[in-house]
């Protein structure tokens, strides 16, 4: 198996666990953790320079899941890493789990409390400066959503990120061009993102965010950028790979928990006999 | 009285303490010469941040900082630390429980001229009702030096509200400043005043008055707002059995609510809360707004005399 | 045409001197700030404005917002020049129980219809008010004044997006660009350049002037007024100070107020043009 | 629409469907939302008044000062967001541009205290009755069922002024008929008893009725009152009830610093010193979990209002 077909699993793996967790808690966001997974799988997979068995190591690199919404993916990733045990994911979101419904600091393998859009990329901007302050060369991913593009908390730190020449920073954007209420479009017209963060004295990476290739690519080219903050604009589709739910803004949060259930276990069914890859993986 | 400047002060203990401490950081939002973080920036000017005008930026900034080690010194107008950043600071700071300082000048109405817009009686409040928050406000800039270094030792979120400039000086050295309980200004059995900030000098110039007519009331300076020190309040309810707050805040929600919830649970006694009843005020100085609040050394003796009656 | 850039310059002379003297009465207060806005607030107030002192509360008033409220002495020295209230009141900036609060209150002062002082929120407000006459099928026009240190503050961009979502044609944002705030200039606290991309990025219509010079100002008012469906905003480059020679450019007269001899300095620069 | 007592219903849903009918009688009625209209169920308004329904996107701050420019021209606005939004993100705008102004906007937040249990804290507003009971000109409310929600959002499009009234986003069960009158600044006594005084808001109000009812198969009666105004807090209504019982047990979904416990402590500390045990969160965030169990796990049950009252109880023997 090459890298690609690797993390292309791995991605899988991790929509599998979205889809478990979130029947299994029978509440959640299913669109925008989905639409993240082949980033998610990426970055923790290949990219990012971690210590599971150490959280809090001062020179890993940092993940803000800006768009908190989206835990259960980085839950995902974090379990499969294995900072802590698959049978915690089956806890999401239940009295007492270290899972909750946003993600919380206190999580191993969390970096920041987040869940109220627009704050990631000014924690991200903090930790960046420390980094710079104490020499060190960890580098800071933020992911942030289209939705919380409206913020303007977000252009706040997008100023201040460009102003401070913060290159050891890196903003995915998962660009899925829908929240809450509908298209970005219809609720907030963005134009073209792509100009705003020009405007704003970013390096832009336009890809799509579901091509393993072009992601690791993008994250290499946004590390030779030096002196400028680097923004992937990543093409997305809300709830990639459950077909049903795909682009359907309704499924924003779980809409039907019945038939997501059963889509679980199809999907279990479906993994189980792809590939060796998933069989002893599979809950 | 002496006098001196409690930003000022603020300043220079930023300064002291950065020098002792490398981790020490300072984020200002464009007022570093209202704010006197200037000083900070002049001292060590790698560890400041500019952010420009965005104070919510700014507190989510300095909880990044905070995960890294840091001790991050966010300083803002207490209108915008408390109210424009609310939620950074509850979402970023408080719910992380992470090691940020709030330095926030012109509390009360110290903004005087500037007007209601900029004025706030209402940050003991909004700061109280975190969870993990340390409220802090001093009495003058010997106090409000002793509160940076204590917030610096402290592990966890600390809001320290400043004034701006001439307060009376009521201590001498920063090490007599008891921060978690608070300082007894004056002892007397008849009737206890529990103030903070800026009220506390003229709680104290009215007990001295009240000596001169046989009156004798305990003044005790109070410089934890929360956590408040139960055991220290409900000791003065018992042996004063009348307590007056007095604040330059808000009637609703500060030190007076403070002190209402610690004596109704174990020692309901008579109270009365002075402060700024719950108006928006106007443009003018500082004393007339005091005055027109009702925050005088006169108000303060006669409503100690109409609380005897 | 030429007679009336004359009386408009006049004018703005005498709102300069306004300024100075009602912030050397109150001791404290924005002069820099003001200053910079002379012309535009003259160009608005004299010019472009369908505004009735003797009805501040018409409804069918055009709208103004001053949302860099700190500079309030520029707008209650127009206002006064107006007949909204006596010029004499002018002396009572910033006193207790008087109307002319240190930022904008809108149920003291006649003639000012946003409460403002803390940066940032003028542009939202404006949209509220845009939103209303376009629902009420109203022809006023809402103009706001921001400062260039305010676009620092995310709730500017918020707006942005807003504005251009609801096509507001009936809205004109003014940025006084003096490239100054209380810290320093714009390039030293947070950069804000390249601008006219910034707000083109937000869809915004853009045009670029010299905020000194009537014609540029007066033209773009007219360029504004004909463009529909979008939301335009005047970039006017200005020089913050202008007009007294030791307050241009210079950040320190961001908020301090002058003395008796300075202002007769002062005065006396204004009147004579250097 | 009425709702029948006994049902369970989000006192969101209530909102959503009154703000119909507010909307159809009075055409100044103008509402922002901040892109969750299917979470606060202003969707319902958008899709019959489309002209007068604004979604801002996800911008509080900006939907606060909007909202603020609309009543400026003589509208009633109201606002749409969650509870840690409107009080806490676009807080000073709150308090800049609409109270100080003093202007018609009428904030309704849902998600107020952990009703959105599951979504854990970052989404549970449990600082917001504090925080908007010490901005100066505000009026603060919490219905505790969706008939009170909807007859006090009338009353609040007919009162001058900014008006605060929180919605829950779980599920809270009918208590009252749709007879029942209300009026802001007028709590309403639920049960009459003479040994202790609940005194609760919002979701909250319910527990403490069977906290009543459990406590009278121990021969103690307790008066319940529902103080569904925060402020201007009703001092009649408690001082009648506490001249009878002398010791007072607050409850609600919400920190006991500075809520509903502090106004009672604040106010009985100054007209009639008795005991007050302040039920609520103390001092301390909450989680992801079942609303019930929450509420067991924080000290806020039936069972930890019943021993909060039978400890005053103690308490005031003590005292006297």
């Amino acid at each position: 198996m090459n890298k690609k077909e690797e993390l292309e699993r791995w991605a899988q793996l991790l929509r599998y666990d979205v889809v478990r967790m979130i029947s299994n808690a029978n509440s959640g966001h299913p669109g925008g953790s989905l639409s993240a997974a082949d980033i998610a799988a990426c970055l923790y997979f290949n990219e990012m320079n971690i210590r599971p068995d150490e959280p809090d190591w001062p020179d890993r690199d940092r993940f803000i899941l800006s768009k908190g919404h989206a835990a259960p993916v980085l839950y995902a990733a974090l379990a499969r890493k294995g900072y802590f045990s698959i049978e915690t994911l089956k806890t999401l979101r239940t009295a007492g789990s270290m899972l909750q419904g946003h993600p919380d600091i206190h999580t191993p393998g969390v970096d920041m409390t987040t869940g109220c859009l627009g704050q990631g990329l000014s924690a991200g901007c903090g930790m960046a400066l420390s980094a710079r302050l104490d020499k060190k060369s960890y580098r800071v991913y933020v992911m942030m959503g289209c939705g919380e593009m409206n913020e303007g908390q977000v252009w706040e730190s997008v100023m201040s990120a460009a102003h401070f020449k913060l290159d050891n920073i890196l903003v995915i954007l998962d660009y899925n061009q829908l929240q809450f209420d509908g298209s970005v479009r219809e609720v907030l017209n963005p134009g073209s993102m792509k100009k705003r963060w020009e405007g704003f004295n970013w390096n832009v990476i336009e890809i799509n965010g579901h091509d393993i290739n072009e992601i690791l690519s993008s994250f290499k080219k946004a590390k030779e950028t030096k002196d400028i903050p680097t923004v992937i604009i990543a093409d997305t589709i809300k709830g990639r790979g459950v077909k049903f739910i795909e682009k359907d803004y309704m499924w924003h949060s779980l809409m039907d928990n019945k038939k997501f259930t059963e889509y679980a276990e199809q999907m279990r069914e479906e993994l189980k006999n792809a590939d060796s890859f998933y069989a002893d993986r599979l809950w | 009285m002496q006098t001196a400047s409690m930003r000022t002060a603020y300043g220079e203990a930023l300064v002291e303490a950065g020098r002792e401490n490398k981790n020490i950081v300072v984020l200002e939002a464009d007022l570093s010469k209202a704010t006197k973080t200037s000083l900070f920036a002049k001292a060590f000017p790698e560890r400041f941040f500019n952010i420009g005008i965005a104070e919510q930026n700014m507190m989510s900034m300095a909880a990044g900082f905070a995960t890294c080690g840091k001790v991050p010194f966010a300083t803002a107008l207490a209108v915008f630390a408390s109210m424009r950043a609310l939620e950074q600071v509850r979402t970023s700071v408080c719910i992380g429980n992470l090691n940020v300082k709030i330095g926030a000048p012109y509390g009360g109405l110290a903004t005087a001229e500037n007007g209601p817009t900029h004025q706030c009686i209402s940050d003991i409040n909004m700061m109280r009702g975190l969870p993990n928050m340390t409220v802090l406000a001093p009495s003058d800039a010997v106090s409000c030096k002793a509160c940076v270094h204590w917030a610096v030792k402290h592990k966890g979120p600390v809001y320290i509200r400043i004034l701006r400039d001439g307060e009376p000086v009521l201590y001498e050295k920063k090490e007599d400043v008891n921060i978690e309980n608070g300082n007894r200004l004056h002892e007397g059995n008849d009737m206890a005043i529990i103030c903070n900030g800026f009220t506390s000098h003229m709680a104290l110039q009215a007990a001295e008055e009240l000596t001169k007519e046989g009156m004798h009331v305990t003044v005790h300076d109070i410089f934890c707002i929360k956590p408040i020190a139960a055991d220290v309040i409900l000791d003065i309810a018992q042996k004063c059995k009348r307590i007056i707050t007095v604040e330059e805040h808000n009637i609703y929600g500060g030190l007076g609510s403070a002190v209402a919830e610690v004596i109704s649970q174990s020692r309901p006694v008579p109270l009365k809360i002075m402060g700024v009843n719950d108006y928006f005020s106007d443009s003018g100085s500082h004393k007339d707004l005091l005055e027109r609040a009702g925050l005088t050394v006169e108000n303060i003796i006669r409503q100690v005399k109409d609380f005897v009656e | 045409m030429e007679k009336d850039i004359q009386f408009l310059k006049d004018t703005a002379k005498e709102l300069r001197k306004n300024i100075l003297k009602m912030v050397c009465a109150a001791c404290s207060g924005h002069p820099g700030g003001a200053l910079s806005a002379a012309e535009i607030i003259t160009a608005l107030y004299y010019g472009e404005m369908h505004v009735d002192p003797k009805n501040p509360q018409d409804p069918d008033r055009d709208r103004f917002i001053l949302s860099k409220g700190h500079t309030c002495p520029v707008l209650y020295s127009v206002l006064a020049m107006k007949g909204y209230f006596p010029l004499e009141e002018l002396q009572t900036l910033r006193k207790i129980n008087g109307r002319l609060q240190g930022h904008p209150d809108m149920n003291k002062t006649p003639g000012v219809d946003s409460t403002a002082g803390s940066l940032g929120n003028g542009l939202s407000i404006g949209i509220g008010m845009a939103l209303m006459a376009k629902l009420d099928k109203k022809s006023y026009r809402t103009y706001v004044l921001l400062g260039c240190g305010e676009l620092n503050e995310g709730l500017i961009w918020e707006a942005a997006m807003a504005a251009a979502k609801f096509k507001i044609d009936n809205l004109l944002a003014i940025v006084d660009y003096n490239r100054l705030q209380l810290d320093g200039t714009n390039d030293e606290v947070m950069p804000l350049e390249p601008l006219a991309d910034k707000w083109k990025a937000f869809n915004w219509n853009v045009i670029t002037i010299d905020g000194h010079d009537f014609n540029q100002i007066l033209g773009a008012f007219r360029k504004a007024g004909e463009t529909v469906n979008q939301p335009t905003v005047i970039i006017a480059n200005t020089v913050k100070g202008k007009g007294v020679s030791f307050m241009e450019n210079k950040v320190d007269w961001h908020g301090k107020a002058p003395n008796k001899e300075q202002l007769e300095t002062a005065l006396r620069e204004i009147e004579n043009d250097i | 629409m009425t709702y029948k007592t006994g049902d369970w219903i989000p006192t969101r849903d209530a909102y959503g469907e009154a703000l119909c009918e507010l909307g159809e009688k009075n055409k100044k009625v103008v509402v922002f939302e901040a892109d969750i209209s299917k979470s606060t169920r202003t969707n319902l308004f958008g899709k019959k008044f489309p002209e007068r329904y604004f979604n801002v996107g996800v911008a509080e701050q900006n939907e606060m000062a909007i909202a603020a420019g609309a009543a400026m021209c003589g509208k009633i606005s109201f606002v749409s967001t969650y509870a840690v939004f409107a009080s806490m993100r676009a807080c000073e705008q709150v308090r800049t541009f609409v109270a100080y102004p003093h202007l018609n906007v009428k904030i309704c937040p849902s998600h107020g205290g952990i009703t959105p249990a599951n979504d854990g804290v970052t989404h549970q507003g449990t600082e917001d009755l504090g925080i908007m009971r010490t901005i100066p000109g505000m009026t603060v409310l919490m219905p505790a069922d969706a008939n009170a929600t909807k007859k006090l959002l009338f009353a609040a499009a007919e009162w001058d002024g900014p008006v605060y009234l929180r919605l829950t986003r779980d599920s809270v069960p009918i208590i009252y008929d749709e007879k029942t009158d209300f009026t802001i600044g007028k709590g309403i006594l639920l049960r009459e008893g003479k040994d202790v005084t609940i005194i609760a808001l919002g979701d909250m109000v319910s527990k403490a009725l069977d906290a009543a009812n459990l406590l009278s198969t121990e021969e103690i009666s307790a008066e319940v009152i529902d103080m569904h105004t925060i402020k201007p807090l009703d001092g009649d209504i408690i001082l009648n009830s506490v001249k009878k019982t002398r010791t007072v047990v607050t409850v609600e979904d919400h920190q006991v610093e500075c809520g509903l416990g502090g106004a009672v402590s604040e106010f009985l500390g100054e007209n009639y010193p008795v005991p007050v045990r302040r039920i609520g969160f103390r001092n301390t965030f909450a989680e992801s979990g079942e609303y019930e169990l929450l509420l067991e796990k924080y000290g806020m049950s039936v069972k930890h209002i019943t021993a909060g009252c039978l400890n005053s109880i103690k308490m005031k023997g003590k005292i006297r």
